[in-house]
Order: structure tokens, then C-alpha cells, then sequence
């Protein structure tokens, strides 16, 4: 009774299968579901693993850096109450947007979260334009009508932060069916946190895809909690990776803090998805190093369990590995420091001599002509 | 303002010349003939491919266009909504339809959150060119699940327009218009309507959002109405001229932006007010109609602003219930009555 | 990170997994999720089945009997416009909702869908207020306000047909959450429809449910259609049981059509739902013999299609396995055949000489005391 | 008509012998009261137990009811809600607590068709104790999703009962109330008012639903509101007082069932009415309540009933433009000056 839908090809199904894995094969002999089950740190894996060239050496140290001191920055000054709004860092996480997105065209799509900032930075966001933003200035992205949790830039294919947690995996579902209508290569990336893996909307925006063999990479960010609720207390079952089999997509798990690791995972699905393959389904695991949000103390977590990830910190552990594997040298790395320290300064700067937007624009903007 | 649309109500007997179709056929063409001219409109959701759309208002569109311009979906009505902004974001226009409006409350989020306000929330630049259709109303014994009236819900909601045809040339028109929008245009059909006939030209036309339509002239009241009520309206109208009442009928059709100023201009050549609507009275649209009236009609009314809206309960089912709870040509006329005695 | 909630005892899925299943093992070693893939018919199978006792033989048979005249009753009245309204009908699947209710108390409780007729019945439904209830009158279930899709009898622990594909879900997973919040025992069953597989509903439901561990039974009533829309068009993966997979809770399938089947793979999750073994997802295979609704006459199925269901009527099978195996004869179900007979003409009877509701009545019942 | 409430205003100083608590310590001490006394009851939501609460109005609950009475849940709205209908039905009264009213949508199926109808559908049999709570109103910086009010989706769907407090006092006896109401409550909390604080007396006591509170004398004028804009208009009240302008302050408290005769009955004395929330004004609850007062006490008034509400667009993030967006006492106070000139 039950026709198939177009499949994966093998060769990229057995691609990924080299890795540890495991195959659940069902009464269908035509499916073919294989899951990473866990590509651990790829620096610890025994195969000689190969590194991107310099110049994206580089750009992952200079966009993890951006993250950072942006929110280092933003932080700063909302403790200084001349910032407010809901804030949440990133800080912690820069691995995992920075590898996903580190082979993404401008013309692919990303659909982010209310923890937005690395995902919009990594994707090629200006810093002075999202840091007015946060300001509520005229000059940020959204003419500060949005704030920290609808940046958006769609010339770049940043299909906006949401403050509503899963309501951008439907949304990136009909970005990649446009993808599909369109006959083009593009792809669509599709950030989302453990907490949405509970919601309706991941369940409906990712069957979806399946059915229809879209080009959607689904990033589950699992940094283990909500907010004081944990990831395993609100998702069942032995990962959120896993569920990749239900949907008879591919799955991966990967280490959410080893940049190498995530980009190797994520172009792994972007060349699936570019050539037809449909949608992967990959769960990074990592950590956010401070609260919730920016009035969050995260009193609910262990001091030591805290520490530990601190020791993975994902900036530290790039920093390791390319100079234990003499691939950049310190000056390289000081110098983008230095560049970065100026960046985040002038992007406070700008944001701060703008001008708030005018009484009288309240209604402006609302519909299009 | 009077548009000079000669759309009949039903049951009225047509000219000749007319091209009588059913308001589900007039929809159709609408669909049809925009899926033809723009590449970029899609049509998506539930049973609108192989079944043709629970109405039949997509029937034979997939055999047209294909998979690809005629997107079956899964049962999954957020899925439905978010994938219309994803594909309107990036360029297209979906035109997506739940089955009924009932249904959407599931897709509320997507639909308030996400495509209402995403232009507003980035600035102003994104585009969201989306059209909702679903159908409403009560009548057929579907019971309280499948026969609301909820417009009042999107209207409320600032980066959505409303709309509510009541004929089957406004329908044509209006659903037209609305897919060359740039806005969220929710486009609620009213179930009990589909299989009127009425005059849809052969050629081509567009009916502009946001137009009243004044139905019929008269002197004595005025009802403001939309959707199916309208036709109850020109009945009860029909009835109340007998007795020498002359009733001014004018359908809104666009809930927003609303022409209210036609509604004004009416009331204040005859006086009297009966604002009438399917949806429960209480919270329903009929109270921003009736206090706008009152707010820039004040000094020409003989008596308060009327309304007339179902009673306060979910649609029941059992056949005498269901038609005694929503207004009909009676308790319209009824209405009429009472409002030219000083009303309320 | 991830701690692990409490899991399903292993001499249970030990027990189940001596069908013929599939084991998916994931990363953790201490989460075990059986899965029968295909329970084919129990009469096709090697080992002697053990039947249930001639009184339940006898209820079944009945129970199957009641669900196929009344609705047969249901679409005659409606044919001849004595009523109105949507009509879903269960005939061809009555196998499923007998098998499953077969062991349900009173106390239990079951959600049902649309098409509810059937699932009513076989938890204890009396014909002549659910016929009056069709007919809009009075003396129905819902004294006529709600319609074939809104019977209820809360007393017997049905807790109402719905309109809303999908919507019983959740309300189940509170049902259950309140059978498990008073430490009694009770369990609930969750009809739906393979339809409502890629609801949101479905997925926060299941996934809460397996979370907290609640005795709930899932029972997807895979008919292979929605409306013209096919399962497979419309559910991702290998099948909706394989989804038992991602929550790490217990899943079957089981021929639906084949009421012995059904009954042993109920029996097996009441148990464990009983016995604090938490949820299950039981994936039945079934056919609706009539079309979507009263109105369609399914002209998107294939004639030969059709035809190869009818050969497997599940009444047509029972008759057939209990005289094979001399379980019942030819009497016994003769006398029920003329017994359900007249139960189902006396409830048209009752229904038809019921009076409407008074018009009065419009108001009352839409708020509690 | 007038209770004899002596709930204070914001800021205004207090007597000595009053206990000044929060308004979301008042809410935790009738759901702590209610849980004590009722083992039925039940609180659940998202981050209601280690949290205790975005707003903290659960916070030490689960401490001292433990895990079966303060329920953690998955991010999952639709869930939330229904499972309080599965828990309400077989003999449970859960208080399920969205963090903000704005994510209602996700789960507006479960609570308009299934929670608001299932006892009418069921033909009046079901009962289902149900209270909805919700943060909802602007002017804390959170932008577009999470700032909204829209108490008017609620009060338009028979079967729901609504209820918006501005003070402590009655924060805390109408949660109360609403906990042992064997309807579906949407109980709203403004998300601006959680730290003011006001009197709480130490003794148990409850405000019936459905009971309006006149908040303050005056005999030029009328404001009728709710939730937090009552505060305004009482600080509005105050500065039009020292202008010899006497306003009379009328907190609907619960809007369905509505106490629309306190409001009309203010009005036959004042001539003059002002209504004020702080949702959209477009479709906003000011309809339904200026429609009434228009239709009950039309010979009454000396001028149409005026209406402030927010204004048309997604509540925007930069703080001028937030708190510019809506009414405020500033816009309050003139909108009665013009009242008071005639009006609109
Ligand atoms: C639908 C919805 N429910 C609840 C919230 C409130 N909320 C904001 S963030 C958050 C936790 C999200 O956790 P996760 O998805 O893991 O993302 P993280 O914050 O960990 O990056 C919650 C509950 C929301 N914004 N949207
Ligand atoms: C949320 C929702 N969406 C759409 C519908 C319209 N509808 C009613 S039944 C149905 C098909 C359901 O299929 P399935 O769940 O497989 O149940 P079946 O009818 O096959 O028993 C649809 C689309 C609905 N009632 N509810
Ligand atoms: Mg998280
Ligand atoms: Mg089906």
C-alpha cells in the first residue's frame, strides 16, 4: 500500500556511514535510515582527519571571535542599563554556528532562534547594524522596530532570529519547498534548540520535509537545557538525532564545541541536500556558558558541571588544535584579536550616535504597498 | 463609495446576457487565472490536489499545474501556515488554504506571530505576499468544530487584512486582488455560499481590498453587514419593502482595512444602524463597527446602533438549534423593525 | 548529561520482543525499545495462539456485529435525508477498536476521532442515544448538541469523539497524567488516524507521555488514506510504529483487521501500561470499506484495491478462524446476528420517536454552575 | 455595582496596619492556598517547578507540593492545554500557566474547540475546572511576540470565562475564584503590574468573577477599563482632579461574564464614557463594551463613547516607540479633556 518517496542516494548514505553508526533497517528494504550515533571530537578520532584550507582557517577563528566580543559587548552595556530587552548569548556555542555555516553560500537560508546572535554573525551579519538593533536605534537591522530577537538580513539569507521557540523549523521548511519549486542548489538551514524539540512545529516542519525530499539541514543546538529544564526532561527517547530514523531522514550527532567536527558533519548535508539527497537532521552538543538570559544566574546548574565545559570551550579548543597541528600562528590569531577588539568598539560607537527611530513610524512598516 | 457591482442575490432571477457560475467556480477561475499569469503563486494545503479541496475550489488545478504549483500537505495546519511565510519570504506567493477556519487555531502562531508580523518586526522589509483562504460559517450540521465564524480573531491583529466576499463576482474579485496583494490576506469563504450562483463576467476584473459595496439602496436604516449575512440582509430587505421600509444594504467586504466610511455615509442619510454578522455577537467585529458609527455618525442617529450576531454558545448541532442560533432573514427583519421603533 | 527517566521493564519487552520485531539499540546501553514490526495475522502464524475464552469469543463477535448494523442503520437514515450532518464510517476496521477494548474496565478511558462510532461501541456505547445523537434529538448522548463527532459517555470512560484530527492526543496524555497522579491503575487508550500521524498534536502528546512515563496506549488506526491523501504521502519514515523508536517507548504493528492480532498486542501493552511500564504505540493495518465520509465515494482508490480488503472483512475472518478452530458454531452467532438486529432497529426507532432539543436551550449547557 | 474594595492604586501611600505584598506574590499565595486546600488542584506549565516561573509567581511551589502537584512540561503549548482538558474531564482542576499569552496560539485549537466546547458538545454533562494563566501587555522591551494582549481572542469564544486584575488585592481573589470555578478561566496577568504592590489582607477571602469595581468617584466623566491601564487611568483621575475634572473609574476585573451594568450605570451618571485597554484598538474589547454602553444608555449620553487602545502595529522594540504605542495616563488625561469637549 505504502509508495515510497524518492530516496537518499546510497553512496552519500554509505558516505556517512563510515563513521560509527547504526542502521535500522525497516520492513522496506528500499530505506535506508543511517544515523552517526556519535562522530566524537574529530580531533580524537584515529583516521588522519582533513582540515579546511587557510583562508577558512581564519575566517572560523575571526566569526567565533565576532561572536564572542559582540556579546561580550552587549553584555556590557546592558549591565550598564544602557541597553534592555531580552538578551540571550551565544557565548559558548560559536562552534556549532560557525562549522554549519562555514560552506553556506549567500544564497542559501538560515532560520534562527531568540539565541540569534551567532547564527546572524556567522552567516555574514554586520556587527554595527545588529548592535544598533539592540540599541533600539534607526540604524539597526530592523530600524530597531525588532531587537535582539528579530535580526533579519534577507539580502544574505538570514531569515530572521524567532522569539517563539520552533516556530522557525515550518518557516525553513517552506524556504527549502521554495528552494525545491525554484529547480536551484540552494539550502536552507534550519537552528533550533533542545528545548524545541518537543514543540508541534518541529514534528510538523520536519515530516514535512521528509515527504517531500527537501534541501533542509536541521540543527538542533542541544546545550542540555530550556531554561532550568533540562534537555532529557523534556525530550523522550535516546537523542534527538536519533529521531532521524522516524522520519527516514539522515541523522547525525556530532560534538557541538569542535568546529572541525561540526563543519565536516554540515558539509556532509549540504552536499546531500544540494544534490537531492532531502533533509539531515544533525544534534550538536555544546553548552551555554552564561544563563538564559541576561538576567539569568543559572543557579540550576552545578558549578562543576559548568567547569567542565568551560575546559571544551570551543575558541580554546580551536586555538589547541591549530597550533598543535601548525596550521595558523599566533600572530594570525592576535592579529584578527586586535581587528575584532576595533570591530565590536565601532559597532558600540555607531550604535550609540544613532538616533532613535521617529515617534511618528509606529505605524509605518506594518504593510507593504 | 458605490461600486456599480451588479451581483445578484440569489435566487434572483438574472438578465439573459448574465454568466451565471457558483461562487466556488468563481474562486476557481480567480486561482486558475492567477496561477496562469504569475509562476510565482503556489497553491498549498490539505486534500486541494487529488480531492480537489474539501469545497471543490481547487478541483481540477492539480491535473493543470502539477505537484509543484498544486502542493498537497500533510495534516498540519502550522506546518501549512509556516511554510507560506518561508516560500513568501523568499519570494513567492503562496496562496494556502485550511479547510476550515476552525482548523486554524492550531496554526495561530505561524499566522499572528510569524507572517503578521515579520515585515513590522524586520523593519519593514520583508514581504510577505500570503493569502489564507479557509471556509466559515454555519448552516450545513457540521457541528461546533467545523462551523465557526473568526474573523473577529484576525482582524484584531495589525499586519493582516481581512476579507469576506458574500457574492460569487466579489469572490472572483476580491480573492484576485488578494493574491496580487503584498500583504497576509486572510480570505474567509462562507460554506453555506459556495453553491450560489451569481454574474461573473467572462472578462477579466479585479475588485480593490478594502471597498464597501452599498447592495441595495434605501432610506429608512441602514444594515451593515458581510459574508453570507449580507444575502439574509437583502432578503429581509426585500420582506421589510413590502411593508414600506426602505433598507440600505452595505456589504463591507474587506474587514480590514475597513471602508467604514461608506458605512458612515449611509447612516447618515437614514438615521438607524443594525450591524448583523454570523460570528457570536459578544467580542464580535459588530462592536468596532457599531462604536465607530456611533463615534463619527453621533449627532445623525435616531437611535443607538443595533447588533445582531449568533448567540453565546459553540454551533450546535441538532438542526433546529443550529439555524434558530445564528441571524436570519427573520430575526434580521425583526431587527429592522425594532430599530425603526427606537431599537434596543 | 542526559539522565535517564525510568524505562520499561526488560522481561516485558523481552516478552514482546518474542514476535518477530527488530531491536534498535542506540548510544545508551540502558535504553532497549522493541519494535514488532509485523505481527502478521496470529492465525498465519507457526505457534499455537492461545484464544480468548468463549465469552469474550461471544463479546467480540457482537461487539464487531454492533459497530457494522448501526452504522449501516446510520447511512440507510441518511440516504433517505431523515438525517444529516458528517458521517465517517468505521466499517471494514471494527476488528481494531474490539481487539483493543476487549480488555479495557469501565474505569479506563479512551479518546476517540471523527470516525467514532466504532471505538464507542466497543467501550460500552448504547445504540439508542448514540442513534439519537446522530439524528440531532434530544434523548441522544449529547442531547443533540454535538453530533455523530461529539459522543461522549464520560460514565463508561469515553472521553468523546473529535472533529480535530489529532486534537484526542493530548487530552489523552492528561488522562493518563491524571490516572497516573492518583496511583490507581487505570489506562488510557488513544484512537487516532494515520492521518493525524504528522500532527503537531501527535508529537507533543507522545512525547510528553513518554517523558512522564504515563500509561497511555497510542493506537494509530492506519486506514492508508486520510481523505485522498495516502499515508505514505503524508507520514515520513518507515511507519508510524517505527516512531516508538525516537521516544524510546514500546511500538507494534499488528494487522488490524484480524481481531485476535489486535487483541494480544492490546493485551500486552495494558499490561505494561498497568504495571508502570509507560506508553505504547501500536500501529494497526486497516481499511475503510466506505469512503471518507457519507458523501464520498472514493473514486482516488482503485477498484481492485478495494477488493483485496474485502476479502479481508474481520468479521468475514473471525467467523472463519472460530469455525476452523470450533471455538463458536454456527448458532451462537445466528442468535447475535438477530439479537443486533433489533437492538440497532429499536435504537432508530427510539431515535426517530425522540423529540428535537426546545429552541430555548440554545444557551444552556455552554457554562458550569 | 461598587464593591467596597480598598485595593490602593500603584505608589499611592499606604495606611499602616496594610500588608503591601506583589501582585505576583498575591497570585502565589491563592494558588499556595488552593493547593493546600484542594488535592485536585494542580499547577502545570513550562518552567513553573526549578524555575518557579518566569514571572516567579510559582516559585517554592514545587518545593512544597513536590513534582505531582507543580508540573514541569516539554516546550509544548498545545500539550499544556490539552492535557488540562484530559485531567479536567476525568476529575482534575489543573492551573496550566503559559509563560506568555502571546504562545496561546500554538495551542488555540485545545483550548477554543476542545476546552471551551466540550461541555456544550457533550450536551452540558463534562465539566472542566480549567484556569489558563497568562503574562501578557507591553512596556518591558520584549518586542512583537511577547508584549501582546489579546484578551479579545478570548472573550469572543462561548465557553471561557476571562478575567484581567489590576491590583494584588484582587489578583489574589479572583485566582482564587477562578481556581474553584468549574469553568474554562483564562486568567491574564499584565506583565507590567507583577512588582507593583498593594494591600493583601493576611485573612482568606474571594472576589466573585463577573463582578465589576469601581475604582474611583466622579461625576464629570467615566473611564472604563481593566487590567493595568486602570492604574493609569487612576493616576489620570488624579491629575484631571487637580483640573477640576472628576472622573469615575470603572475595572470590569472579569470580562465574560461582563459587568456591564456597573459601567452603565456610571454612565447615566456622568453622561460621558472613555473606554481604555492597552490591546490593539482595531477589534479590541473597547468595541463590544462602547457598543453596549451606546445601546443601554444612548439617551444618556452627551457625547459618543470614546475608545483608547494601542495602535495599529506589532508592538515595536525601541523603547520610545514601545511605551509611545500605547495608552498611557498622558493620552488617558487628554482623551478625557476631549471627552469632555465633545469628544472623538
Ligand atoms: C513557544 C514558546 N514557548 C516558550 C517560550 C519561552 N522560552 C524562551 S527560550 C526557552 C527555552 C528554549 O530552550 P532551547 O530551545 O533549548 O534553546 P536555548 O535557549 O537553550 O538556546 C523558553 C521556554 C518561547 N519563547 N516560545
Ligand atoms: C486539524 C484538522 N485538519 C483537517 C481536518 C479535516 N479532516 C477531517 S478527517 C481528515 C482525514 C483524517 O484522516 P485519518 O486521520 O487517517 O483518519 P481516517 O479518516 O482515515 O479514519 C481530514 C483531513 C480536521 N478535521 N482536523
Ligand atoms: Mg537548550
Ligand atoms: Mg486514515
Amino acid at each position: 500500500m505504502r509508495q515510497r518517496r524518492e530516496l537518499p542516494d546510497e553512496a552519500i548514505s554509505d558516505k556517512i556511514a563510515s563513521a560509527q553508526f547504526m542502521t535500522m533497517t525497516t520492513s522496506s528494504r528500499r530505506q535506508r535510515v543511517t544515523l552517526m550515533a556519535s562522530r566524537k571530537s574529530s580531533t580524537g578520532s584515529k583516521r588522519k582527519v582533513q582540515r579546511p584550507p587557510r583562508e577558512k582557517l581564519l575566517w572560523m577563528y575571526r566569526t567565533m571571535m565576532r561572536i564572542r566580543r559582540f556579546e561580550e559587548a552587549a553584555e556590557d552595556a546592558f549591565r550598564n542599563a544602557r541597553m534592555r530587552g531580552a538578551l540571550h548569548f551565544y557565548i559558548g556555542e560559536e562552534a556549532t554556528a560557525t562549522g554549519v555555516c562555514a560552506d553556506l553560500r549567500t544564497d542559501d537560508y538560515i532560520t534562527s532562534t531568540h539565541r540569534g546572535h551567532g547564527h546572524c554573525i556567522a552567516k555574514g551579519g554586520q556587527l554595527n547594524k545588529m548592535m544598533a538593533e539592540l540599541f533600539g536605534r534607526v540604524t539597526g537591522y530592523c530600524g530597531g522596530k525588532g531587537g535582539s530577537m528579530h535580526i533579519a538580513d534577507l539580502d544574505i539569507g538570514i531569515l530572521g532570529a524567532n522569539g517563539i521557540v520552533g516556530a522557525g523549523i515550518p518557516i525553513a521548511a517552506g524556504a527549502g519547498l521554495g528552494v525545491k519549486l525554484s529547480g536551484e542548489d540552494g539550502v536552507v538551514v534550519c537552528f533550533f534548540g533542545d528545548g524545541a524539540g518537543p514543540t508541534g512545529a518541529f514534528h510538523e516542519g520536519v515530516n514535512f520535509a521528509a515527504v517531500k525530499n527537501l534541501p533542509v539541514i536541521f540543527v538542533c543546538e542541544n546545550n542540555h537545557y530550556g531554561m532550568a529544564t533540562t534537555s532529557a526532561n523534556s525530550n523522550a527517547g535516546p537523542s534527538i538525532a536519533a529521531r532521524a530514523v522516524a522520519y527516514g531522514i539522515h541523522g547525525a550527532s556530532v560534538d557541538g564545541n569542535d568546529v572541525f567536527a561540526v563543519h565536516a558533519v554540515a558539509l556532509e548535508a549540504i552536499d546531500r541536500a544540494r544534490n537531492g539527497g532531502g533533509p539531515t537532521l544533525i544534534e550538536a552538543d555544546t553548552y551555554r556558558f552564561k544563563g538564559h538570559t541576561v538576567h539569568d544566574m543559572a543557579a540550576y546548574r552545578a558549578k562543576k558541571e559548568l567547569e567542565e565545559w568551560l575546559k571544551k570551550d570551543p575558541i580554546e579548543r580551536f586555538k589547541k588544535t591549530v597550533s598543535t597541528e601548525k596550521l595558523l600562528d599566533a600572530e594570525d590569531m592576535t592579529g584578527i584579536d586586535s581587528e575584532v577588539e576595533r570591530e565590536v568598539a565601532d559597532a558600540v560607537e555607531f550604535a550609540e550616535a544613532s538616533p532613535y527611530p521617529e515617534l511618528d513610524s509606529i505605524e509605518q512598516g506594518v504593510y507593504a504597498d | 463609495m458605490t461600486t456599480t457591482t451588479t451581483a445578484p442575490a440569489v435566487r434572483e432571477q438574472a438578465p439573459e446576457e448574465e454568466r451565471l457560475i457558483f461562487l466556488n467556480q468563481a474562486l476557481r477561475e480567480a486561482l486558475d487565472e492567477e496561477l496562469e499569469r504569475d509562476p510565482t503563486v503556489f497553491a498549498i494545503g490539505e486534500e486541494i490536489g487529488i480531492w480537489g479541496g474539501a469545497y471543490k475550489v481547487t478541483e481540477g488545478l492539480l491535473e493543470k499545474y502539477g505537484p509543484t504549483r498544486v502542493i498537497d500537505t500533510p495534516i498540519s495546519e502550522a506546518l501549512i501556515a509556516g511554510a507560506a511565510v518561508g516560500a513568501a519570504i523568499t519570494g513567492w506567493r503562496p496562496v494556502a488554504e485550511f479547510m476550515y477556519v476552525d482548523f486554524m487555531g492550531i496554526a495561530m502562531d505561524q499566522i499572528v506571530n510569524q507572517a503578521a508580523k515579520n515585515r513590522y518586526m524586520f523593519g519593514g522589509k520583508a514581504t510577505l505576499p500570503i493569502v489564507y483562504r479557509a471556509a466559515m460559517g454555519a448552516g450545513i450540521g457540521n457541528a461546533a468544530q467545523h462551523m465557526q465564524s473568526l474573523e473577529a480573531w484576525f482582524a484584531h491583529v495589525p499586519g493582516l487584512k481581512v476579507v469576506t466576499p458574500a457574492t460569487p463576482y466579489d469572490a472572483k474579485g476580491l480573492l484576485k486582488s488578494a493574491i496580487r496583494d503584498n500583504n497576509v490576506v486572510v480570505f474567509l469563504e462562507h460554506k453555506g455560499i459556495y453553491a450560489n450562483r451569481g454574474h461573473v463576467p467572462e472578462a477579466e476584473y479585479l475588485i480593490p481590498l478594502g471597498q464597501a459595496d452599498v447592495k441595495r439602496i434605501g432610506s429608512d436604516a441602514t444594515i451593515v453587514s458581510y459574508s453570507r449575512q449580507v444575502l439574509f440582509a437583502l432578503e429581509a430587505a426585500e420582506q421589510l419593502s413590502q411593508e414600506g421600509i426602505e433598507v440600505e444594504v452595505v456589504d463591507l467586504r474587506t474587514l480590514y482595512p475597513m471602508d467604514i466610511d461608506s458605512a458612515i455615509a449611509s447612516v447618515q442619510k437614514t438615521n438607524r444602524a443594525l450591524v448583523v454578522h454570523e460570528a457570536v455577537q459578544f467580542g464580535g467585529l459588530g462592536g468596532e463597527i457599531a462604536s465607530q458609527i456611533q463615534e463619527k455618525a453621533f449627532d445623525y442617529l435616531d437611535a443607538p446602533v443595533m447588533r445582531l450576531g449568533a448567540l453565546h454558545s459553540p454551533v450546535p448541532f441538532s438542526e433546529p438549534l443550529e439555524v434558530a442560533s445564528f441571524p436570519s432573514v427573520e430575526t434580521i427583519a425583526a431587527s429592522v423593525r425594532k430599530l425603526l421603533e427606537g431599537g434596543v
